[in-house]
């Protein structure tokens, strides 16, 4: 038997948006009687968790504590207009629609209690446990909640808001190309290490480090989340995955999960993950799109590291057993002199 | 037609009306035949749930095993007395299809699943077959050679075979998926030796053939080696004779034929 | 998870309260309990089921349909083909003026891809519609179907789609979405090494555990509420309502919560058909893929044949870089004009490079329609990057990591698509994972920086 | 349409319902007694999204049928939580971050549970074995995994504590 072990590196980068298209989101943000907040959006939840990271953004933007955030999205009778959820796009521009909504309500909430405390309403503070005070004088203060009853029952206003993020459609040049495809760009370095056996082509990957620039991590548990899962993604694609296993032949088109192959619960790599930071100056406090970029590094990475392994070159996806089997036996074939 | 579910308690009527019925289908574990209807296969409107108790059980008399065709390969894996088998019985996808899928619904799945089929090609299984004209039992070569002609109405009501000395018997499954994905290949080895040399060789092939193949070639090829490196190498090339593997979405037939020698080599050295 | 804070210390400012935090998941209580709201769990008395005839041709005439059968068939209360269609051909990103038009809800002269939907059987039950559906009769003409990029775009190849009239995209550009940056023959010329070499992907599927799905009901205002997994609310009901010919306002959808999406439930594949059952019967109708159809049937990430020649100094500079791509977009357009300039924007990766010219070409086929994935236009033309990268370091017997060290980009860099670089953190993942995974590179590589041009 | 009694136990409950013959316990579930927690992920018993426990085993309600299961005793995520307070294993999910879109959570949470009562203390191996035919696209299956050993851990030592206790 014959495994030989070897490390790949792949560096990326990705961009945030659909600028090409014209890449609008809109958000509306308003206050219940008792002062707590609904965000009204049309973005999708495909597992990525917008619902709670809006929820978050919004939060740090009034002041308040997300657990007084409710998140009311996808009903196209009350949420008004997003593109979709796709393009790394959701967080990044839900995200600036949702805090540019929170600052008008949050201005007109403070109004109200700037009336309610007899101050000017610069002067006034939120101290992210629901309360307004006044700057340096912590003991004046209203409570959110009695701001809110303010505003419905007494001083008659609407705190809410109303937040649009939009990015003008980028027309590609016809001659050079030159455009605008993007906002900003998320970054990823990934180191793999597989696990070659010579006489099979079969391929373990052992262990993946991914070091991820994600502009700002805005909920570090639920960015684990996208780039653990996305890592999987990768390293299935890489080795496994397609629809038509003799492509582009149609024959043997799979069916179900024992025909459509990915990387199984029994072999997983040890897969660790790092991230940076670098804020965007256009991203909901600094964050970029990083959904889909979590895929890609793992791929080329694996790919380098099965040639460090067995220094073979398999340039099609996926990177099957056979064709590192056959890629073997042709270099065995050329070394040993034979042609074929 | 609207679907229905019909029982019996005697295998004899079962197979009759089965026999008169092209609509009716036998019901193992449902992983062949509701999936099929799930999926829109308007050709069976009909099941039929066989209940008799022996269908369910194991029998182990003299070291003679009967299996039920009904049972699963859940109740094979946590049965002591046939522990050997438990490797190939928790082979066969995760625990939801293991606890449905049953013995002899096993013998007609189709390549490259079926790999309780290997197991039991290598042990020299029997299989009672229940149909219209009465009972009858086939080796389990035969019934692969000829299942596809079996009769509408024929039913499998159990297996029989001889427990091996367990240290004899080996299997092994290479899927992509890991663990208990569908079959690159499967190989069971019964090896019997006498005084270092091997003195029976039974090895079976799961997904190498539409069915589950003896391997004669090689059984001969080992017959009276003492199972050295050399006569391993020398071998299991020779089971390239006993296979007619195809290509699906699992392996292409290039690479079961270059990778079978392989398996077959470090099964057969450990 | 580690956040590794050394990097970029000074840019990130902010004192927050709830950014950065790990809050728990509003929606994982639900989701652990079994009582998130999938579309496919909504209920409706009196629910109808739709399923597609589907040719079993890669590319066939259509000679003859005939659903006087299935209309007979016990439970079925309508079979709606290509006629009952209001605006039958479509093309979604006509939304953002993409066009043509190219693609049917119901073939009707032809069918292009095996699958293809030609007919709608809805039943009031799930067994009934798919009878009904075997009893469709069609009769088809088979013709020649072609399935490679390249072989499509030869003289003489079988025409996939004749509303563009030629098996690809034709962009403003011409045949590809082309790029230019530089002199890309000189830089090729002033090169000590030339390596050229071609990467291939085949079609990936998203493979939601939840397939694609909606369920059309009648509301008390006639109006019509459509539940649905898509992962764009407004772009699926315009799609519908232009397809449906009926207003805006008379559609409602409700979705936002998907189980699992990648990319797969962008297409309006189902709601628009759904709808017009809904409308035809006036009851609620389900349409919901088997798992096959998820495989088969749903847009796949397109298949893509790269060629990438680079122009290197023996010090490793990357001085030209020539790309062609080619996706295989299938038998229709969805998503992937877009996706394919996506590729065009993105294929010199993350270096600068002075000498550019990518073309990539959206190519028609006579295979299911891909569209768009996790990475669109990206993920697959980063493989072929990154693994020319490893062949490229190698070809100059340098560390690859120290390689793509000395191409990186950093802000104030122009790119190929003539954007100044911003926002770089590309030397610096790469230096935490030097570090890390102890893979050395020489100390001057540690000293970089994203944020200027030296060292 | 043919319809035929059936009777079982559900999550605790006697249900006594007719149904129409050839019917699969997950369209018994969901659409005869509103019970959808249990999910059509393909209804070809290969991605798990429908696992329910019948009399104590993992089983794929989409490839049983329902007449099948007449006196059983039926187990589906519904019946998981003690009212407000949730399972150890949904919680151990929860903790872990361990689901995105959800839609595979009750069969990973069912399969996880036949493992865990027939072997409250699984290696890793196990659990991947016992996980092995649930497919989740969103999370690698790690978080998954590591939720599921937690429980096991706790299990462990909650053995202890009432071993110490005695």
């Amino acid at each position: 038997m014959a495994k030989q072990r070897g490390r790949g590196v792949a560096a990326v980068n990705y961009p945030t948006g659909m600028n090409l298209g014209g890449d609008p989101t809109q958000a509306l943000v308003h206050s219940t009687p008792t002062g707590n907040f609904i965000v009204s959006l049309s973005s999708v939840d495909l597992g990525q968790g917008i619902k709670s990271v809006v929820a978050q953004i919004c939060a740090e933007t009034l002041g308040v504590p997300t657990e007084r955030v409710i998140v009311d999205t996808a009903d196209s009778d009350t949420g008004p207009h997003c593109m979709g959820t796709f393009a790394s796009r959701g967080t990044h521009r839900a995200g600036n629609a949702v805090i540019a909504a929170a600052k008008e309500a949050r201005a007109v909430m403070l109004e109200v209690a700037a009336d309610m405390l007899e101050v000017d309403s610069r002067d006034l503070r939120t101290d992210g446990a629901g309360n307004i005070h006044i700057v340096g004088v912590p003991s004046k203060s209203v409570s959110v909640t009695d701001v809110a009853l303010a505003a419905h029952f007494q001083q008659g206003r609407s705190i809410s808001g109303r937040g649009m993020f939009f990015i003008p459609r980028s027309y590609p040049s016809p001659t050079d190309g030159a455009m605008k495809p993007s906002t900003c760009y998320a970054h990823a370095c990934t180191i793999a290490e597989v696990e070659v056996d010579t006489e099979t082509g079969e391929v373990a990957v052992l262990s993946l480090k991914s070091v991820y620039e994600v502009g700002r991590a805005l909920n570090p548990k639920m960015v684990e989340q996208q780039l653990v899962g996305g890592t999987w993604m990768g390293v299935s694609h890489a080795l496994y995955e397609t629809t038509e296993p003799y492509y582009p032949a149609r024959d043997h088109a799979c069916r179900d999960f024992n025909e459509y192959l990915m990387l199984g619960i029994g072999d997983l790599p040890k897969t660790e993950i790092r991230v940076i930071e670098r804020p965007a100056p256009d991203g909901p406090f600094g964050a970029k799109g990083l959904g889909e970029m979590c895929a890609n590094a793992p791929i080329p990475a694996v790919a380098n590291a099965i040639f460090d392994a067995v220094g073979v070159r398999v340039d099609s996806l996926p990177i099957s057993p056979e064709k590192i089997l056959r890629a073997l036996l042709a270099k065995e074939s050329s070394a040993a002199g034979i042609i074929g | 037609m609207t679907l229905s579910y019909q029982t019996f308690s005697d295998p004899q009527a079962a197979s009759r009306f089965l026999a008169e019925r092209p609509e009716a289908w036998l019901l193992g574990g449902g992983t062949i035949l509701v999936r099929r209807v799930n999926e829109g296969d308007i050709s069976i409107s009909t099941y039929v749930r066989l209940l008799t108790p022996e269908l369910k059980q194991i029998h182990v008399a003299d070291n003679t095993v009967r299996l039920g065709a009904g049972v699963t390969m859940a109740t094979i894996a946590k049965t002591p007395v046939l522990a050997f088998l438990a490797p190939v019985a928790r082979s066969i996808g995760g625990p939801g299809v293991r606890s449905a899928a049953t013995v002899g619904g096993n013998l007609f799945a189709r390549s490259p699943h079926g790999d309780f089929g290997v197991a039991l090609l290598v042990l020299d299984a029997v299989v009672c077959i229940e149909g219209p004209e009465g009972c009858n039992e086939l080796d389990l070569e035969t019934f692969f050679k000829s299942r596809r002609q079996l009769a509408h109405g024929s039913i499998v009501t159990a297996v029989r075979f001889r427990r091996p000395m367990p240290e004899n018997f080996r299997f092994i499954k290479i899927s992509r998926v890991k663990p208990n994905g569908a079959a690159v290949l499967s190989i069971a080895a019964l090896l019997s030796r006498t005084e270092g040399h091997v003195s029976a060789a039974r090895i079976a092939l799961g997904a190498m053939a539409n069915t589950p193949v003896r391997a004669h070639n090689l059984e001969a090829a080992l017959r009276e080696t003492a199972l050295t490196p050399r006569e391993i190498e020398r071998a299991v090339v020779s089971a390239a004779a006993d296979t007619t593997p195809s290509s699906d979405a699992i392996a292409s037939e290039w690479y079961r034929k270059a990778v079978l020698p392989v398996h077959l080599r470090r099964l057969l050295s450990t | 998870m580690e956040i590794s804070k050394s990097y970029f210390a000074d840019e990130r400012h902010g004192d927050f309260k709830e950014i950065g935090q790990s809050r728990q998941r509003s929606d994982t209580a639900g989701h652990v309990r079994g009582i998130t709201p999938f579309y496919a769990d909504r209920r409706f008395p009196g629910l109808l089921h739709l399923r597609m005839v589907r040719s079993p041709h890669h590319h066939a005439r259509i000679l003859r349909i005939d659903t006087t059968a299935a209309e007979r068939h016990p439970g079925v209360k309508r079979v709606i083909t290509a006629k009952d269609v209001p605006h039958n051909v479509y093309t979604v990103l006509s939304l953002i003026n993409i066009g043509p038009e190219d693609e049917p809800v119901l073939a009707f002269d032809k069918v292009r891809w095996l699958g293809e939907p030609v007919a709608a059987v809805v039943a009031d039950s799930e067994r009934s519609a798919h009878e009904a559906a075997a009893s469709v009769r069609v009769d088809y003409e088979e013709l020649p179907a072609v399935f490679d990029v390249e072989d499509a775009l030869k003289p003489g190849a079988p025409l996939v789609n004749e509303y563009h009239g030629q098996n690809y995209y034709r962009y403003d550009s011409g045949a590809s979405r082309k790029v230019r940056l530089g002199d890309v023959e000189a830089g090729f010329q002033k090169a000590d090494h030339i390596l050229e070499e071609r990467y291939d992907s085949s079609p990936i599927e998203h493979a939601p555990t939840e397939t694609t799905g909606c369920i059309a009901v009648p509301d008390q205002n006639n109006r019509l509420t459509c539940y649905t997994g898509t992962q764009a609310i407004f772009f699926t009901l315009d799609n519908a309502s232009i397809i449906l010919d009926v207003p805006g306002q008379r559609l409602h959808f409700v979705g936002g919560t998907a189980g699992g999406g990648f990319g797969g439930k962008v297409d309006c594949t189902v709601e628009p058909i759904t709808l017009l059952a809904a409308m035809l019967t006036g009851r609620p109708v389900a349409f919901i893929y088997n798992r096959y159809e998820e495989m088969q049937i749903s847009s796949a990430r397109a298949a893509e044949r790269i060629y990438i020649k680079d122009g290197l100094t023996k010090d490793g500079r990357i001085v030209a870089r020539r790309v062609r791509c080619y996706v295989d977009s299938g038998a229709y357009s969805r998503h992937s004009p877009y996706g394919a300039q996506k590729a065009a924007a993105h294929f010199p990766g993350p270096y600068t490079i002075p000498n550019v010219e990518i073309d990539c070409y959206c190519v028609y086929t006579n295979r299911t329609p891909s569209s768009a994935m996790r990475g669109f236009g990206v993920t697959i033309a980063d493989f072929a990057l990154e693994v020319q990268m490893d062949k490229l370091a190698r070809l100059v017997a340098m560390d690859p990591l120290e390689f793509r060290f000395i191409n990186a980009y950093r802000d104030g860099d122009m790119k190929a698509h003539r954007q100044l670089t911003e926002g770089a953190a590309l030397i610096e993942c790469m230096q935490e994972a030097s570090a890390w995974a102890n893979w050395p590179v020489d100390s001057r590589y540690l000293k970089m920086s994203s944020r200027e041009r030296k060292g | 349409m043919t319809k035929v009694p059936v009777q079982m136990t559900v999550n605790g409950e006697e249900r006594a319902e007719f149904v129409d013959s050839g019917m699969t316990l997950l369209k018994f579930l969901r659409d005869k007694i509103g019970d959808l927690t249990a999910k059509a992920g393909c209804l070809q018993g290969t991605c798990g999204t429908c696992t329910v426990l019948i009399d104590g085993e993992p089983r794929l309600a989409c490839i049983t049928l329902v007449e099948d299961c007449r006196g059983g005793t039926i187990e589906t995520v519904a019946g998981l939580a003690a009212d407000a307070e949730l399972h150890p294993l949904q919680q151990a999910l929860l903790d872990h971050f361990a689901a995105q879109c959800g839609f595979c959570t009750p069969g990973m949470l069912m399969a996880a549970k036949a493992l865990l009562d027939s072997n409250p203390h699984p290696d890793r191996a196990e659990v991947e074995d016992a996980l092995s035919g649930n497919i989740c696209r969103c999370t690698g299956y790690e978080p998954i995994i590591r939720a599921v050993l937690s429980v096991s851990t706790s299990n462990a030592r909650r053995d202890t504590a009432e071993r110490g206790a005695v």
